[in-house]
């Protein structure tokens, strides 16, 4: 405390130096030229560019391939990712092995550089269990449904990676609707003061659900909210995988070396319904639609690659291949994938087995039962009785 | 005519409107959109973006400036997109919503309908098929309504925004597009009174919600057992109709309470409680409870072996009956 | 939607104009003298700032009067304002008499302006009833004890005006500690969007009980949060009652004119402990504490209108008189004052009568009714039974 | 030695910070002031101001970071400041840290300890007085315990931090004070074991925190009257012990709850559901309960009027033994 506390007393933090940019970092353009910015560096190889192209194709496929299996019925819904590509891979692509990645449920993108099988995520939405892979191993944690709330656990994870000296870094992911939660505030909020290595990256996706972006805030952008928590905001073109990899690397890094949490704007778009079970004609235009598609972040790389020789046909058709290869393996896992044993939702609830459950679990038994003697002849699993909207 | 569920609550809420120009309908994706379920559908076209409109995404900033706004003299009718999603407004409706009346000795009055799509079985994502009423109903100073046909969605609906207190509105979403032959619009009894569904003699099934068209099919199922079931709709869980429970019960000597929630401190805790009070020597059996485990809701393609169903109802009665 | 939604586009809103300056308003120093500042004119007459100063004086003495009821056993708690008198009263002072005050538990000084019974807001902290006054007769909604909570219903009382076309503006009063809840975060961004005429009014005192202020944020200050809902934010030296006001007074009118609402964050300090349960000498020195007081607000407005012959000994005195007998009527209203009937307890719980209700009634009738027979010869209404920490 | 509630708790965490350098106690003022109730006093000093720590405003905030923390290998032990302020965390509780291990089929172990000061009866402000426990009870994933004595105090603090399971620590703070001569580190059976805190024949009063004392001095006056209760302390309410209800009741016949929480869906209303299923035949009245009102909690002067009190149970006794 000063000696004035309600003098005009020098601010110890610069808020300058917090704001972002008034034009996002954009490194590519659309045709696919680069243009350098001494700021945001693309310590890339190669072979990685290459390999981040990969990425998305394989992401825009498999992505396709689950429209297609809620289509036929074989997922209750399904959250596609199809424009968002760049903001996911070449986000996920500037952590390191040992980062934590807080997904929402859109992040198939983030789940292949994580290399997260995608027919593990997919059984959420076809509704196989709540969750089919282990956060650990990936270092990727659950979907999270509730908008905004894994902002809090990606923050608790960091704060304790930073108690314990271990130089990780957690990155989460959520929308422009995020935004507007108590959650993501209140995480910023503790990351702030407790310099919690933690990188805020609001993927700007222009919609939440049908409500457009400026129903959802007055703010000048959604990277000026840092300010108010003590960050620097970014912001960058998400549909310009050099750009937004440049910019996450920078916040990543400087959170890795003691410098406190960021939050990062990616301005991208939603090219598909917000889900399959919306209509997005209700609230959006074809020519919206139309002007979008021209800001495409895999043909902008591509062309990228192209005008760099780093991208021949052959290894465009081995990508496309592989991508086929991948939706075929996904679309096997998850075609009339059988639900599993009914006794097994009393097996997680607590630790500590409770007698309660397992009376109630003897309950289920013996109406399971009872079933499969009243379907004698029947063999396997039937569906399960009673599920669907039986009005 | 025809009318689904869904159809009914929107032309109440459309009636609501075009009859008193305070009541104002918003939330997240209820204006353009009408809805994820389509149930505010129509009404910003009729209606304007002033009264019917999207809000940002924040359901405790949708609670609350719903309080602010009936403060002011509106009546809102604020939704929470699904059940899960009014955790968020929990401080809201619990600290404020339900206790501001009581707070201002009576001077404040909220005449607020809070619109909670609830249930499961519509083979959703974990969240989407959340039976909240616990929370509600423990709460003091929340009514909370729950139709369980089509002519109740419009006349609970019409009901709740008519009332200068605070009404939770769950909607049985499973049961949006069930269907009766009625005539908008429809008239029914007072939330405060149960309805008979079905009468019966061996047993009366206490239900409201999704359950009452399941309890209706456990009936059916019932005779060919030569079973007599009495169904009974709650419509209203806070307050309950005891008496009407009681009175059931009194000539029938048996209960079966069904609903989807959580066994544990689920509805079914309190009819048993309340019905063994008050029918104590009528009993001859206990109340039993067909209901959800006490297990978070399952994913979608195990919900139909969590859910109560015919098959558990009868269970239960075949138990109660042998007593 | 633009054309190309991930291009650098020109904002809409320019940022710029929503940060608060540099250095917070400050037109009084702490003798007394007056330094101008064109962008925020002070419309008081000589009248008006004698008067401002007179319910200061008054809330101070009203204000020691409770916390001696409190030690008396009077009261079972209460919060003091002392030092932030200037903070409340110059800003309720911005309001027209059709304004709405949304105060949180500390806003003794705002209520003195809105010339509610003090009375009847410490029968809250007495326990008699949960409130006591007609918030439509003060337009001064109910004290507000879950933090931040009352943003939203300012936020939507706002909204209900506006929609009416009823020019009135509310004004809601958070603490430094109550930035960090999520409802403030969301009623800002409501007020952003909706344009909703409310002025968040956060008297940054420094401390939320005995966390201070470096540890509730890492902003660059409060005001700075402003940005992220597009409001304009000010700051303003909280202690200095011409500064508080005229920076209140341009919130109020630009609301009232339709242009949005904003954030102001007022520099003052908590003088007394955060309630009289508080230990305060467990987190802060006697050295800051003489610090503090050195900035202290009464002083200050005496000086300067000492210094402008406002304020002569006599009108001294009888400010200080009448501020006795405001106390001594508070003490008369609140010493001893005996419990209602508790059969209330059931009358406003909903507005629609309720069976369940009126038979829990009985029984508590039954309860009481068996209480006074077995204290036959009492008289009166005995203390309330079981209460206490009987431990 | 003598040892209050508050005291014993502080052991606990104090005991189990030392053996465990994973345990982490934070929330709002629990650093430098060491609570509003003291009851983590002196952990900053002794243990630094990494392991004990306040943290901003922000209720959810708590409960959600210390869910990341728990997930990177800690075991927090947040703290509510009231059981009123426990609301706005409300999301968090029970959309994932009860749901989280169920939801990642196992892999995720949550040994998130919440502390929340919870009960009347101090003479506080509105929100100060919360009994919230059936909001958890009913919640599906969680575990809720609560002591009655500051031996429970030392003992249900050390397993619950002990547990790989999160568990809610609702502790009676009119009983903070309460004193017991005993020596720490105390011992106690497992929560998940309701225990007899005085044998009786007549009535089984079933209680838990802060009623455990009330329920014993009702017992206590009841000697006068010549019935002889069975006061049963629950420990644990989710898992409840049924069979130790049950088997009292099963000789006393009788059985009335006791509890702070309004009454519709309270704790009661789950221990006569399962008494009755359980015990049919045994019961010669029904379960009844003496219990808060289904109004909001009052302001302080009235809530000895609102508060179970040893007339309360007594009159609900006399009821139950007029069966
Ligand atoms: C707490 C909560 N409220 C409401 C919802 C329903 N809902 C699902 S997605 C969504 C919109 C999210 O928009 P945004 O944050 O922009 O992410 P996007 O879907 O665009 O990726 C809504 C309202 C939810 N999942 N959680
Ligand atoms: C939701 C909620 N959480 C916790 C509390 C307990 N509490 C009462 S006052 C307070 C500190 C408030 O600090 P601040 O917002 O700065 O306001 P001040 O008391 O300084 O005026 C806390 C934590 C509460 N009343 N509400
Ligand atoms: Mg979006
Ligand atoms: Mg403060």
């Amino acid at each position: 405390m000063g000696e004035d506390v309600t003098a005009p007393a020098a601010d110890a933090r610069d808020p300058a130096s917090l704001l972002p940019p008034d034009e996002p970092v954009r490194l590519l353009s659309p045709d696919g030229t680069f243009h350098a910015d001494a700021a945001y560096p693309v310590a890339l190889s190669d072979a990685e560019l290459v390999a981040i192209h990969r990425a998305m194709v394989i992401t825009r496929r498999v992505d396709r391939e689950a429209i297609n299996l809620q289509r036929q019925g074989q997922l209750g819904v399904y959250a596609s990712c199809l424009g968002q590509e760049a903001a996911q891979v070449a986000s996920a692509w500037a952590l390191d092995a040992q980062d934590w990645v807080f997904p929402s449920y859109r992040e198939l993108g983030a789940a292949v550089v994580r290399e997260v099988d995608p027919a593990d995520l997919l059984h959420l939405f076809r509704g196989t269990w709540l969750s089919n892979h282990d956060p650990y191993e990936h270092r990727f944690a659950l979907l999270s449904i509730p908008i905004g709330t894994q902002a809090l656990h990606a923050t608790g994870f960091a704060m304790g990676a930073r108690l314990d000296a271990n130089p990780l870094v957690t990155i989460v992911y959520f929308g422009d609707g995020g935004t507007s939660e108590g959650d993501p505030h209140e995480a910023m909020t503790f990351a702030g003061v407790l310099r919690a290595p933690v990188v805020f990256f609001v993927q700007n996706n222009q919609y939440a659900i049908s409500v457009p972006l400026d129903q959802q805030t007055a703010a000048p952008t959604l990277a000026h909210k840092a300010v108010g928590y003590g960050l620097p905001g970014y912001r960058c073109d998400g549909n310009d995988p050099l750009a937004t990899f440049a910019v996450t690397r920078r916040a990543v890094e400087d959170a890795r070396a003691g410098h406190g949490p960021a939050l990062i704007e990616a301005l991208t778009y939603r090219m598909e319904a917000h889900t399959t079970s919306d209509d997005p004609t209700r609230y959006r235009t074809q020519e919206e639609l139309e002007a979008a598609a021209r800001t495409d972040p895999i043909a902008r790389m591509r062309n990228h690659l192209r005008q760099r020789d780093l991208l021949d046909d052959a290894t465009e058709a081995g990508f496309e291949q592989e991508a086929d290869e991948r939706a075929r393996a996904v679309r096997d896992a998850i075609y009339d994938a059988p639900h599993g044993d009914p006794l097994e939702l009393f097996d997680h609830v607590t630790l500590a087995d409770r007698a309660d459950l397992a009376a109630q679990r003897e309950e289920l038994r013996a109406e399971l039962a009872a079933r499969v003697a009243g379907q004698e002849g029947d063999d396997g699993p039937g569906p399960a009785p009673g599920a669907g909207g039986d009005a | 005519m025809t009318v689904t569920l869904a159809q009914a609550i929107n032309r109440a809420l459309t009636d609501a409107m075009a009859d008193d120009d305070r009541v104002l309908v918003f939330g997240e994706d209820v204006g353009k959109l009408g809805g994820v379920f389509r149930v505010t559908d129509g009404l910003q076209t009729r209606f304007g973006r002033e009264r019917c409109f999207d809000t940002p995404l924040a359901e405790s900033g949708i609670i609350g400036t719903a309080i602010g706004l009936a403060m002011y003299g509106y009546r809102p009718v604020p939704e929470m997109q699904f059940d899960g999603f009014s955790y968020p407004a929990f401080e809201q409706l619990v600290s404020h919503l339900a206790k501001l009346r009581n707070r201002s000795r009576g001077t404040l009055r909220l005449p607020v309908t809070v619109r909670i799509p609830y249930g499961g079985g519509i083979g959703a994502v974990e969240h989407h098929s959340e039976s909240p009423e616990t929370y509600w109903v423990h709460t003091a100073g929340l009514t909370v309504v729950t139709p369980g046909t089509p002519e109740d969605g419009y006349a609970l609906t019409r009901e709740a925004i008519a009332s200068d207190d605070p009404v939770i509105l769950l909607e049985p979403k499973r049961r949006y597009w069930m269907k009766a032959d009625i005539e908008l619009p429809a008239t029914a009894p007072p939330h405060t009174e149960a309805v008979v569904r079905r009468p019966g003699e061996d047993v009366t099934i206490v239900c409201y919600g999704p359950m009452v068209r399941t309890a209706l099919e456990a009936a059916e199922a019932a005779e060919q057992e030569g079973w007599s079931l009495e169904v009974l709709d709650l419509r209203s869980l806070s307050p309950m109709d005891t008496g009407s429970i009681v009175a059931s019960v009194q000539r029938t000597g048996r209960a079966v309470v069904v609903h989807e929630a959580s066994r544990t401190l689920g509805m079914g805790a309190e009819v048993a409680a309340r019905v063994q009070e008050a029918a104590f020597y009528h009993l001859e059996a206990p109340v039993l409870r067909a209901t959800g485990f006490d297990t978070p809701y399952p994913p979608a393609k195990l919900e139909g072996y969590w859910l109560p169903d015919v098959d558990r109802i009868l269970d239960l009665v075949e138990r109660s009956l042998a007593y």
